[in-house]
């Protein structure tokens, strides 16, 4: 993993034509968790769409060091939002794989099962995306994260829907991230543990 | 030189556009009303009869500058969508998104009295040739052009840039249109559509003076038009901009 | 690589729900069966009509299925995952577009003889129809593409991407159509055929730029 | 009082995306604006189909629309609100048809006219179509009910639909536009009128029992 | 509120030919919640539904004291599930209007802004409910429950996606609604607290 930076400056995001919230700052750099916090309809979702590259700023911005080029930012940089990206009429292998390819990595059907497997799938890996039950379609799309080894990364709400095990798992795999000189920006409200890791801790406010 | 260059600056943005445009309204709807009305008593009352057609080519003062206008107002549209699209001026996508309805209203002109004189004059009020053909056509790019916008109302610049892009695509579509349906008729019909065989069948001043004045006339119209709904469009979509509020305490 | 685990996945969401490419076939069938019905004509007037009738539906029976090329990938989130990859957009436009055509121009290429044939078309004319439909359904899949990334996220764009996209398809329709009608009519069909061969290279070069322009400011 | 606030609430969804109204005659025109494109023939042959071909646009252009009946409902969760509620399913079934009509059907018959001029169809037989219409399209909207009501919970069952209420809607065209046909021939179209009401009330009394018969067992 | 009775007796669902569960019992009186857990995949979704109306059993059944009659069942139950019930074109209140007429409640305007004022919509009246975050669309659906008055609510996962704030709102909510005589039956991997409050807890288990 590279020693890539990113700088959130004097950020503003708008729906409907005003500003959501206060302006934010942040500097991440790898080795480092943000929480991302707030009330419902504060902004986070927004806040994070943006940074990832699905919206835009209408203030301020995001540079990411050392050099400020959009293309560097997505390839080490992986979003997981509200609506998780798995095609409901592909198995979840095929999910797997199709993630893993798109993102350049090559990979052989063992890594993805095991990929799978980590996450609690092991035994669905022909079952449709869509044949499965809220977390399972969670866990599938986390089971993203440990195969494309990105650098930074963005997760909305993702302890939500998953069970207890699931929680923990998902928990200490973010530690071991960080730990690992990975980062990651996210919001979580079911989680109160994540937010007492936090290394910066943003609440969005009213502008 | 100096002076150009500056008032093309000023009509960049969008406040002094909005602060100059608004001396110029009332003139101009001043002389498109003159216009319009000697236009049209010349046309109907003075000029003399068609010795083919009677009285039935009169529509013709309406007919021929809605159809002039209906395609210059899209060449504006796309010129200005160029300029929305590469370099975001908020100005262009006023003008643009101002421009098609009043676009598309000279084109639904231009259709319907068509389809009227072409009543008395072929008996029927539609022919598949190739001028309606593309008329037609080019109401549907005007309509493509304001269905995105209004389908993205909820966000004013993404809905302006996409409508931008699509009347870009259709800028460079319409020579193509045009050609292909005017090559598509020509081999199958053609006599009976030669009664609309250009401007050579108008030789006569007192014919084409009407036609000449109604021309300018649609044009100030459009001018007046255009600008008036490009100042609201600016109002609406700068609304929490302090140059908008500041306008309203003035009046 | 990327172009290709792209094709791929497309060809086999299609697949996966094979009413997909089977059903724009029935569809056509069943259109072509109402026209006799609703002609009570004979076999004179239908032979009239058929190339256009031929034309005509297999632009409508891709025309519907336009709308998802994109929306679907953009509701399920999928979309982010090949947006957000660093892949080039434009290529990632010409990938969607050539899995669009392989599961609903190519079936319907290879339907339109049984078509021309309910239809009394000349027998004379069925090659130059499969060489028209050839060069022009991969016109309508690019020219798709357009329309699909403009109207992505709205709830209900199906029918405003066809206004959007018709005023497009008009020259191909003349055109192909046309060679047909040309050929139908004893004339050489050849004029016709490169005109559409040009508007297929027009398309390549500039509807991919498009489209992913519009991909572009509807992510923003 | 449930029958009108379920009404009410379709046609005002409808009604926010305006498009959903306008589009479908958009969409009917592009067609019509097709067919001479394809044809490349004069007025001739435009008048003979013309019956065949303003039956066929209205038919197309509701079909199209028949899919989202159920389906957003059922999508967004909203279905089980209304089936759920102790409403009467079949009565909830009529609801959402005469919905459907009023947003699709009416539209489609004012605009009728317009087309037919477009396609030279003789004015004697105006008020033929839009009677012969009026009558068709409720029937059209109550069959779709069905037919959206079987696909409701699948991905993309557009095309499955079409092929399932097709065979019901075979009689309803030949009728309808027999109707026009005679009356262009100058024969009294009294006949097919009177059939197509039969094919009214019969769809009226049983269709609502199908749908919701459908909706049961979707739900089960 | 009327003293209906649900037995849940020896109930087992099916997905594709299986059942999913141990059998399951439950006697769920007015007064009483019931908590239903298991891991992710363990089938709480499909048992919710059955008991909704919207699934069948391939085993058991339910029954419903007095009279087992399913539209007096439908009277007195209500069920928001992971798809919310809501209209993404119609504004919150409009929603909210046909939700409950629907359920053969006359509201005035007045109650209506009320209701969503209680969840926190206040001011939103008019927003459509596809321009809401995700906690803020759990908020307009929750807002049903208040305005409905049925005996029997049945949630599946309420507390996923509201903020802090929110969760207490719930959690006192449904307390407020047991004491008062109503019964729920709910699934929440996220809120141990309702867990502990539970009257019947049911664990899915492997049959
Ligand atoms: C719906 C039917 C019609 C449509 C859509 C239509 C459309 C147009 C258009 C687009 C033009 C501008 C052409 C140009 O400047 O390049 C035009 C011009 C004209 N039209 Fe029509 N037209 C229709 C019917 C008629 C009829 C029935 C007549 C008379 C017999 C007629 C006579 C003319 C004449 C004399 C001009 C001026 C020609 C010129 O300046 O080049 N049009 N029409
Ligand atoms: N299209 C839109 N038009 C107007 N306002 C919108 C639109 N989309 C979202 N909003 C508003 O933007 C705000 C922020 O939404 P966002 O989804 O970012 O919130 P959030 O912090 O993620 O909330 P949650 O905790 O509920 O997920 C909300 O108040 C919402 O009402
Ligand atoms: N159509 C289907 N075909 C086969 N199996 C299915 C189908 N739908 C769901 N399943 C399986 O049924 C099981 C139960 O799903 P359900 O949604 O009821 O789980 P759940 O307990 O609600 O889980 P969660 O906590 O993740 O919401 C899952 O293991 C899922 O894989
Ligand atoms: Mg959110
Ligand atoms: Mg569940």
């Amino acid at each position: 993993m590279q020693s890539t930076i990113l700088h959130i400056s004097h950020a503003q995001c708008q729906k409907g034509g005003e500003p959501l919230f206060a302006p934010v700052d942040l500097v991440l750099q790898p080795g480092e968790m943000a929480v991302v916090a707030g009330n419902n309809g504060s902004g986070k979702t927004t806040l994070l769409e943006a940074v990832a590259g699905l919206g835009s700023f209408c203030q301020g911005g995001i540079h990411f060091a050392p050099d400020n080029n959009r293309d560097s930012w997505l390839q080490h940089s992986h979003y997981i939002g509200h609506s998780l990206g798995n095609k409901a009429s592909l198995t979840c292998l095929e999910n797997l794989h199709f993630a893993a390819t798109i993102n350049g990595i090559r990979t052989n059907e063992q890594q993805l099962s095991d990929g799978l497997a980590q996450v609690g799938l092991h035994g669905y890996e022909y079952h449709y995306a869509n044949d499965l039950s809220a977390g399972q379609k969670k866990r599938l799309s986390l089971s993203r994260l440990l195969l494309l080894n990105k650098t930074f990364w963005l997760l909305d709400e993702p302890f939500v829907n998953l069970d207890q095990t699931g929680c923990d798992w998902l928990f200490d795999c973010i530690s071991k991230h960080i730990s690992q000189g990975g980062a990651a920006l996210l919001t979580a409200h079911d989680n109160k543990r994540i937010h007492q890791q936090a290394d910066h801790f943003i609440q969005l406010q009213r502008p | 030189m100096n002076k150009i260059v500056k008032f093309y600056h000023e009509m960049g943005s969008p406040p002094s556009f909005y602060r100059i445009t608004g001396h110029w309204l009332k003139p101009l709807l001043i002389l498109a009303l003159l216009l319009t009305v000697y236009g049209l008593i010349d046309g109907l009352f003075f000029a003399p009869p068609d010795y083919q057609q009677g009285d039935s080519y009169r529509i013709m003062f309406v007919h021929v500058p809605a159809a002039w206008m209906s395609m210059f107002i899209y060449f504006i549209i796309g010129v200005s969508g160029i300029i929305a699209f590469v370099w975001r001026m908020k100005v262009a996508e006023a003008v643009m998104m101002a421009s098609a309805p009043i676009g598309a209203l000279f084109t639904a002109l231009t259709l319907l009295t068509g389809m009227l004189w072409g009543k008395p004059m072929w008996g029927t009020y539609w022919d598949w040739d190739a001028r309606m053909t593309s008329e037609l056509i080019l109401l549907f790019l005007y309509i493509g052009v304001m269905g995105i916008y209004s389908a993205y109302d909820d966000d004013p610049r993404k809905a302006a840039r996409l409508a931008a892009l699509v009347a870009i695509i259709g800028l460079i579509n319409l020579p193509i249109i045009r050609y292909s349906v005017e090559w598509w008729t020509s081999i199958h019909q053609g006599a009976s559509i030669s009664i609309m065989g250009g401007n050579s069948g108008i030789k006569e001043w007192s014919m084409l003076r009407p036609l000449l004045v109604m021309a300018l006339a649609t044009k100030f119209y459009y001018l007046y038009s255009m600008l008036h709904r490009a100042r609201s469009y600016l109002l609406r979509t700068e609304q929490n901009k302090s140059w908008v509020s500041k306008q309203f305490i003035e009046n | 690589m990327r172009f290709w685990i792209l094709l791929q996945r497309d060809v086999l969401v299609a697949w996966r729900k094979k009413s997909n490419i089977y059903q724009p076939l029935v569809f056509q069938l069943l259109i072509v069966t109402m026209f006799p019905l609703g002609l009570g004509a004979g076999a004179q007037t239908l032979q009239k009509i058929a190339p256009a009738v031929v034309w005509i539906l297999a632009l409508i029976s891709t025309l519907i299925t336009l709308e998802n090329i994109f929306k679907d990938d953009y509701e399920d989130g999928s979309l982010a995952l090949y947006t957000l990859s660093g892949m080039s957009l434009p290529v990632a436009v010409i990938a969607k577009a050539a899995a669009h055509w392989l599961t609903t121009g190519l079936p319907v290429i290879i339907f339109a003889p049984v078509i021309a044939v309910l239809l009394h078309l000349p027998a004379s004319a069925y090659g130059i129809l499969m060489l028209s439909l050839l060069i022009a359904t991969p016109i309508f899949s690019l020219l798709g593409t357009v329309g699909s990334a403009l109207i992505m996220n709205l709830k209900n764009g199906g029918m405003l991407l066809s206004v959007l996209i018709m005023p497009l398809l008009a020259p191909v329709l003349i055109f192909g159509a046309g060679a047909v009608l040309e050929t139908t009519l004893g004339n050489t069909p050849v004029g016709h055929i490169t005109l559409l061969a040009g508007c297929f290279v027009l398309s390549l070069t500039l509807a991919p730029l498009a489209a992913a322009a519009a991909i572009k400011v509807n992510l923003e």
